[in-house]
C-alpha cells in the first residue's frame, strides 16, 4: 500500500499554516505563556496520524498541535482554546499543553513522559472494549529518560498491549543535547524494554507512513507496542520566544543585559580556567546547535513533500488555498469570539 | 444476621460489582494471589498482574478510565503512590478541570494504610490527608465491614478518581501475610467492631461524603477516620464513666469533608478532638479546625496524631500512633 | 544602598556559597542554561546537567548529600516533584528518623512555583503545603530579594532537607522565559517590592522558622507568603484608608512554621485572614487555624486561597488566585 | 586475580547463620512484621561486598541484611534492630528494610527500585569526594521494571559513575513470576541504557567474584556503571511466613479457609470456563513455584561453595564454630538488651 502524496502534504501544509497563525496570534499578545510547536515534526505527526481512525487514541505530550490539527479537531476550538475562551475545545481551562477530546480519544499532558502510560491505558481500554483498535503516544527523546515511559514500553509488551510509541527525536530537550544526558541506544532501549523499533528519518514522511502501517497493522493484530525512533529539527526552538533563539537572532539587544554577568562569573573565583573555558565552549556550542536549527532549510518537511505531490502546480495552489482559508476562517472566529467576550 | 470480615466485606461488594458490570478491572502488582477469588472467578483480562511500575500502571488506570473502563488500581500499601502520585496528582485530579468538565475519571486506587504491627515509618503511612489536599481527588476510609462494601460500591460508581484506603489492622490478610505470617505469638490492638460485624443483607452504595456519628455527646466532639475511630469510641466509654460525654463522629471520607457533620456537632459541644492517624500538620486535623472557624463556631480544640516519622519499634510506634491514653490526655487538656 | 532582582538575589548567595563551599553542587535539567553563570564560574562538575529524570537525580541528591555533598537540585516547576516526589517523602523526610537521628541529608531542592501569567493548571502550582506536610522537611518561600538570599544561604547550611520556592512573578527570567519570550505586550501583576529591592551589603543567613511583620495592625491579621504577601500589604492599604487596620506577616517558611509570631497577633486583633496560593484544604490555611485554636485562641477566621485545578484562561486564573479584591472581600466578611 | 575461598566461604556461611538465628527470633515473636531474608543470594552478595572497600558505598533494598552482615557491620546492633531496641544499629528506628551505616555509607530503603538513585548519588559523592570509590546497588529483576531504577542506570551511564548495579535475579517479585510482567531482556535493556552488562549464575560465587572484579577495575577508573545480572533461588519465599510457602510446608492447615471461598468463585458467574480454568491453573502453577524454591537443594550456594575449601575439614569445622558462637553472641547479647528494657 502506498500512502496518498496529497493527503500527507495537505496534513502537513495545513498544520504549518495553522501553526503560522498562532504564531502571530500568540506574538500579538492573544495567547499566554509557553507555545511549543510542532513545526519540523510535521512529517513524523503526518505519517502516523493518518492510519489513526475512529476508535484509536492519541497520547499527546507538550507539542499536541499538530497532532490534533491532522486528526481533525475543529480548528477555532484549538485557538479559542490557546486564547483561554470559554468556547475553547476545553472552555479556556486546559490550555495548548492540556488540550483534549474525548471524541478523538486524544489526551495531552504537559508532564514529561506522561504520554507512555496514557497510551497503555488507551490500548488496555481497548483490548477490553475496542479490539483491534490502537493507541499512539508521541513523545520527544528527551522524555526516554523518563521513568514512567520507559515503564510504560514495559507494560505495553508484557500485556501486548496495541500501542505505537512515536519517538521524535531533535536531539534537544529545552537547551540540553540528548546524547550528553542519555546512555546507550534508543533502539536498544525499547528492545530491551520488548517492543518492537524502528529508525526513521522523519523529515520524511513517506518513510514515516510506511514505518507506522506497519506498527498499526501489528498493533491491530495483537503483535503488541512498536517503538519509532524519527529524527527531526524544531527550527523555532523549544518554545516560541526560545531565549537562546532570540540570541541568535537579535544577539546585540539579547546579549547586553547578559554579557556583563556572565563574564564577570567566568573570569572570577571558582573553577579551574580551564573548566571554566570548557564551560564557556558549552555555552557557544548551545547558541551555535540553536542557531543551526533556526536555519534548517533542507530538511524542512513541507518542503520535502512538495516534490512528491503527482498534482498539477494550480491544483496544489488551490489545495493551499483552501487550506489557508480554513485557518484564516478559524483565526477570525476566534478573535470574534474574543471580541463578543469584550 | 449477616457478619463478614471487613476484607471479605470488600471482596464481597467488589465481586458483586464486577459481576453486574463487566467494565470494571482490577490491576496491580501481585493481585492473582492477594485478590486469588476475584482472578479465579474473572480470568487474567480482568484482574492483571503488573510489573512493580507504579508510575505506568496508575497513569494507565486515568487514561482506561476515560476510555471507558473502571478500573481498581491495587498499589499494596498506600506509601507507594509516592512514586506514581503524579498520575494522580497532575492527571486523574486535573482532568476534569482541564477538560472544562468534558471529560472524567471514574478510577478507584485501592491502597491499605496505616500502623500498628511493627513494619517502619515507610510502610505504615496514612497519607490521606496528601492525597485529599489536590482538588479533584477523592479519599475514603472506612473502619468497618459495612462502610467498607457500602463505600467500595460508591468508590466505583464514582465518576472521577477515588482513593479507597483500608487500614491494615481492619483487613486481616494484611496482618496474616505482612504481621504474623504464620505466627501466634503476636499482639496487635485489633478493634473488633472494625474487623467483623453486620452487613446488609444486599450492598447498597453510601454515599461518599456523608460523616456518620456513631456516639452522642453533649460535652464534647471527638471526630477521626479509620482505626482511630475505634480508639475515640474506646475513650469515649471511659470518659463517660467519668461523667463526660463525648461524642464520636467517624468521618468516612476525607475529601469530600462532611463539614455539617462537624459543625453541627462542636456548636453543641464547644469542643473539638480530632483525631487522625495521618500527620498532624497541614493536614485532616489543620482542616477540621479551619471549617469550625470558617463556620464562626467557637470551640476548644486539640488533636491527637502522628507527629513524626512513624518508629519500627512496635513500643514506640504505639505511642506514635493515636491511642487511647493520648486521647484521653488531649480530651482533659479541654478546659471544662 | 544595595538593590537587587530577586532572581539577582538568588543568584549572588547561591554563588558566593559556592565559592565559599566546594561541597555545593547544583544539578538539575538545563543548569547550563538556567545557571548560565555559576556554569561559567563553576564549570561542569559543579554545575550538571541532568537527564529528564526526576525520581533518579532527586533520589541522588539525597545520597550524595548523605556522603557529604550538599546538593542544590532544580527541578524547573514543583509541579514536576510529583514525578520523583518518592526521594522526598520516603527518604530524605525519613532519614534522620530511619536512623535513629545518626544521619541526615544536607539538600536544597531548588524549584519556580506560583501563577499568575496564564500556563495552565499542571504549571502553576504551589504546593508547599503538600510538601511540609510530611515531617521531616523543610520548605521556604521567600517574597523579596533580601530574604531571597538570606533564606538560600540558610537553606544550603541547614542539616536537612529544604524545599526552596521561587515565585515565579518575583523571579524575572521566569516570566522572561516562560511568558514573555521576548514579548512586551502582556501583563502580569507582579509586585514591585518583591521583584526588586534592596539587598545586606553582605548576605547573611536569614534563620528558617521566623515569620516577619510587614505591618502592624490591630484590627485583624493578615498571614501570607510568597507573592501574596504583597496582595495582602496592598490590601492592607486601602483598609487603612476604609478606617481598618490589617497588619501583615510574612511567613517566610512553612515548615517549620513560625506559630509564635502568628498567635501573637491573632491574640491581639482577634482576627486572622489566611491568604495563601496553594490549595485550600488540607494545607497551611487549615494548619493556621488550628495553630490558634491550639492556642486557645478565640478568633473570627477566613482563607483566601487556590479552591480548585487553576484555570489556563488568566481572566478566570487572576480570580482563582489569591487578589486584593478577594481578599478585601474576605476581610469585609469577619465581624467587626 | 582469584578469591579467597575461604574468605567468601566464611562470608557466606556467616550470613546464613545468621539469618538462621535471625529466623529463629523472628519465629518466637522477638521481631515485628516483614522480614526478607537474603537467604539463596549469598554468592551474589559475598561475590561483590568482597572488593568493596572503606569509602565504597552500598545502596540497598529490603535484602539489606547479607550486605550489612558481610561488609561487617555488628552482628549484634543489626539483630537489636530488628528487635526495635534502642540500641540498635538506628536504635530500633529503621527496622530491617531501613538500615542505615554512616560509616559504611551504607543506606537501605524498602521503596523498590530506590537503591539505583540511591547508588548513583553516592557514587556522585565519590567522584568529587573520594576519586577511585564505587557505589554498589543490590535489587531485584522485579526492580528492573521501576522507572527510577532504569532513569538511575542512564544516569550513571550519562555521568560515567561508578555504580555496580547487582541485579539478584529470582525469577519472582512476591508471587508474580517476573518473565510474566518484564517484556524484552534485562541485559539488552541494561546496555540500551549504557551500563556494561554481564550475566552470570548467582549461586556460584567464584564466578560473581570474577565479575564483580571487572566491574569494580572498570568503575574505579572512571569507566562508568556495571550491570551483573546474576540468578538465584530464595528458598524462605519472599518474606518470613510467606503465605504461599505456608501452604505448600502446611496445606491442611492453611488452605482450610481459603478452598472453600476460591472454589464457590471459580464455578459461578465471572469470565468463561477456559479462562477460569487458565487462572486455577495460574494459582497452581504459583503454588508449586513456590514449593520448588521450598526444596532449592543443589543451587545453594553455601553449599556450592564448600567443595571449593582447600582447609581441612577440621579446620573448617573451626571456622563454622567461630562464626556459630559470633552469631551466638550476638543473639545473647540482644536478648539481654531486651531483657534489661523490661
Ligand atoms: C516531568 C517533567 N520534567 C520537566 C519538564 C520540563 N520540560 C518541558 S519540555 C522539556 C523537554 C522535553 O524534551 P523532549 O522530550 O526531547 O521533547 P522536545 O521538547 O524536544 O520536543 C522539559 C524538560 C516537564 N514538563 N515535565
Ligand atoms: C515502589 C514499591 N512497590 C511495591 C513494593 C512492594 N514490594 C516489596 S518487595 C517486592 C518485590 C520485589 O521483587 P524483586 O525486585 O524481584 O526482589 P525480590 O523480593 O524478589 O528479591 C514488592 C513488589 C515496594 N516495596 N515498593
Ligand atoms: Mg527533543
Ligand atoms: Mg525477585
Amino acid at each position: 500500500m502506498q500512502p496518498s502524496a496529497e493527503v500527507l502534504y495537505r496534513q502537513m501544509y495545513k498544520s504549518r499554516r495553522f501553526e503560522e497563525a498562532v504564531t502571530e496570534l500568540w506574538n500579538d499578545g492573544h495567547i499566554s505563556a509557553e507555545m511549543h510547536l510542532s513545526k519540523g515534526e510535521e512529517a513524523i505527526v503526518a505519517g502516523v496520524v493518518d492510519h489513526v481512525t475512529d476508535g484509536d487514541a492519541l497520547a499527546l505530550e507538550h507539542r499536541g498541535t499538530a497532532p490534533l490539527v491532522m486528526r481533525g479537531v475543529d480548528l477555532a476550538l484549538l485557538i479559542k482554546e490557546f486564547m483561554g475562551l470559554e468556547d475553547g475545545l476545553c472552555r479556556g481551562m486546559g490550555g495548548h499543553m492540556h488540550l483534549f477530546s474525548p471524541e478523538h480519544l486524544a489526551a495531552s499532558s504537559g508532564i514529561v513522559g506522561a504520554s507512555g502510560p496514557a497510551a497503555c491505558g488507551f490500548a488496555f481500554a481497548a483490548q477490553h472494549l475496542r479490539p483491534g483498535k490502537v493507541a499512539v503516544a508521541f513523545f520527544g527523546e528527551g522524555a526516554m529518560n523518563q521513568g514512567m515511559l520507559m515503564e510504560s514500553m514495559n507494560l505495553a509488551s508484557a500485556w501486548s498491549l496495541p500501542v505505537i510509541f512515536v519517538c521524535k527525536d531533535n536531539g534537544m530537550a529545552i537547551t540540553t543535547p540528548s546524547n550528553e544526558v542519555t546512555g546507550g541506544d534508543l533502539l536498544k532501549r525499547a528492545r530491551g524494554l520488548g517492543a518492537h523499533a524502528i529508525s526513521l528519518d522523519g523529515t520524511d514522511v513517506n518513510e514515516v507512513w510506511r514505518a507506522a502501517r506497519e506498527a498499526f497493522v501489528r498493533a491491530r493484530e495483537g503483535g503488541g507496542p512498536t517503538f519509532l525512533h524519527a529524527t527531526c529539527v524544531h527550527p523555532d526552538g523549544h518554545l516560541l520566544g526560545d531565549p537562546l533563539l532570540r540570541i541568535v537572532r537579535k544577539p546585540v539587544r539579547e546579549l547586553k543585559s547578559r554579557v556583563a554577568p556572565l563574564m564577570k562569573a567566568a573570569t572570577t573565583g571558582g573553577s579551574s580556567l580551564s573548566e571554566k573555558a570548557a564551560s564557556l565552549g558549552s555555552i557557544v556550542d548551545m547558541l551555535g546547535r540553536a542557531s543551526k536549527a533556526d536555519r534548517q532549510g533542507a530538511s524542512d518537511p513541507v518542503e520535502q513533500q512538495r516534490p512528491q505531490l503527482s498534482i498539477s502546480d494550480a491544483q496544489r495552489a488551490d489545495l493551499e488555498r483552501e487550506v489557508d482559508a480554513e485557518v484564516q476562517d478559524a483565526v477570525a472566529a476566534a478573535l470574534r469570539s474574543k471580541e463578543a467576550r469584550g | 444476621m449477616k457478619t463478614m470480615s471487613f476484607a471479605g466485606a470488600i471482596e464481597d461488594a467488589l465481586m458483586k460489582a464486577m459481576s453486574e458490570d463487566p467494565r470494571i478491572v482490577v490491576f496491580g502488582e501481585d493481585v492473582h494471589s492477594i485478590r486469588m477469588n476475584l482472578f479465579a472467578k474473572f480470568g487474567e483480562m480482568r484482574v492483571r498482574s503488573t510489573p512493580i511500575s507504579e508510575s505506568a500502571f496508575l497513569g494507565a488506570a486515568v487514561t482506561a478510565s476515560m476510555a471507558g473502563l473502571r478500573p481498581v488500581v491495587e498499589l499494596l500499601m498506600i506509601d507507594f503512590v509516592a512514586v506514581g502520585v503524579d498520575a494522580l496528582v497532575n492527571h486523574a485530579a486535573k482532568l476534569e478541570g482541564f477538560s472544562g468538565g468534558r471529560w472524567k475519571a471514574p478510577m478507584v486506587v485501592r491502597a491499605s494504610c496505616g500502623g500498628g504491627y511493627g513494619d517502619g515509618g515507610q510502610h505504615e503511612q496514612s497519607l490521606w490527608g496528601w492525597l485529599a489536599q489536590i482538588p479533584g481527588l477523592k479519599v475514603v476510609v472506612p473502619s468497618n465491614p459495612a462502610d467498607a462494601g457500602g463505600l467500595m460500591l460508591s468508590a466505583i460508581q464514582d465518576e472521577g478518581p477515588v482513593i479507597y484506603l483500608e487500614h491494615k489492622l481492619l483487613a486481616d490478610y494484611w496482618i496474616d501475610g505482612l504481621a504474623d505470617g504464620g505466627r501466634t505469638n503476636l499482639d496487635y490492638d485489633i478493634p473488633e467492631a472494625g474487623a467483623r460485624g453486620e452487613v446488609p443483607r444486599t450492598w447498597e452504595p453510601i454515599p461518599i461524603g456523608e460523616a456518620k456519628v456513631l456516639r452522642d455527646g453533649n460535652d464534647l466532639t471527638m471526630v477521626s477516620v479509620g482505626v482511630s475511630v475505634h480508639r475515640c469510641l474506646e475513650a469515649a466509654t471511659q470518659l463517660a464513666e467519668h461523667g463526660v460525654q463525648a461524642g464520636v463522629i467517624d468521618l468516612r471520607s476525607i475529601a469530600p469533608l462532611d463539614t455539617d457533620a462537624v459543625c453541627r456537632a462542636v456548636e453543641r459541644t464547644g469542643r473539638l478532638l480530632v483525631v487522625d492517624e495521618d500527620y498532624k500538620h497541614f493536614s485532616l486535623s489543620g482542616e477540621l479546625a479551619a471549617v469550625v472557624m470558617e463556620a464562626g463556631i467557637t470551640a476548644q480544640f486539640a488533636r491527637v496524631c502522628v507527629e513524626d516519622t512513624i518508629p519500627f519499634d512496635r513500643r514506640r510506634e504505639a505511642e506514635a500512633l493515636p491511642n487511647v491514653a493520648r486521647i484521653l490526655e488531649a480530651a482533659s487538656g479541654l478546659r471544662a
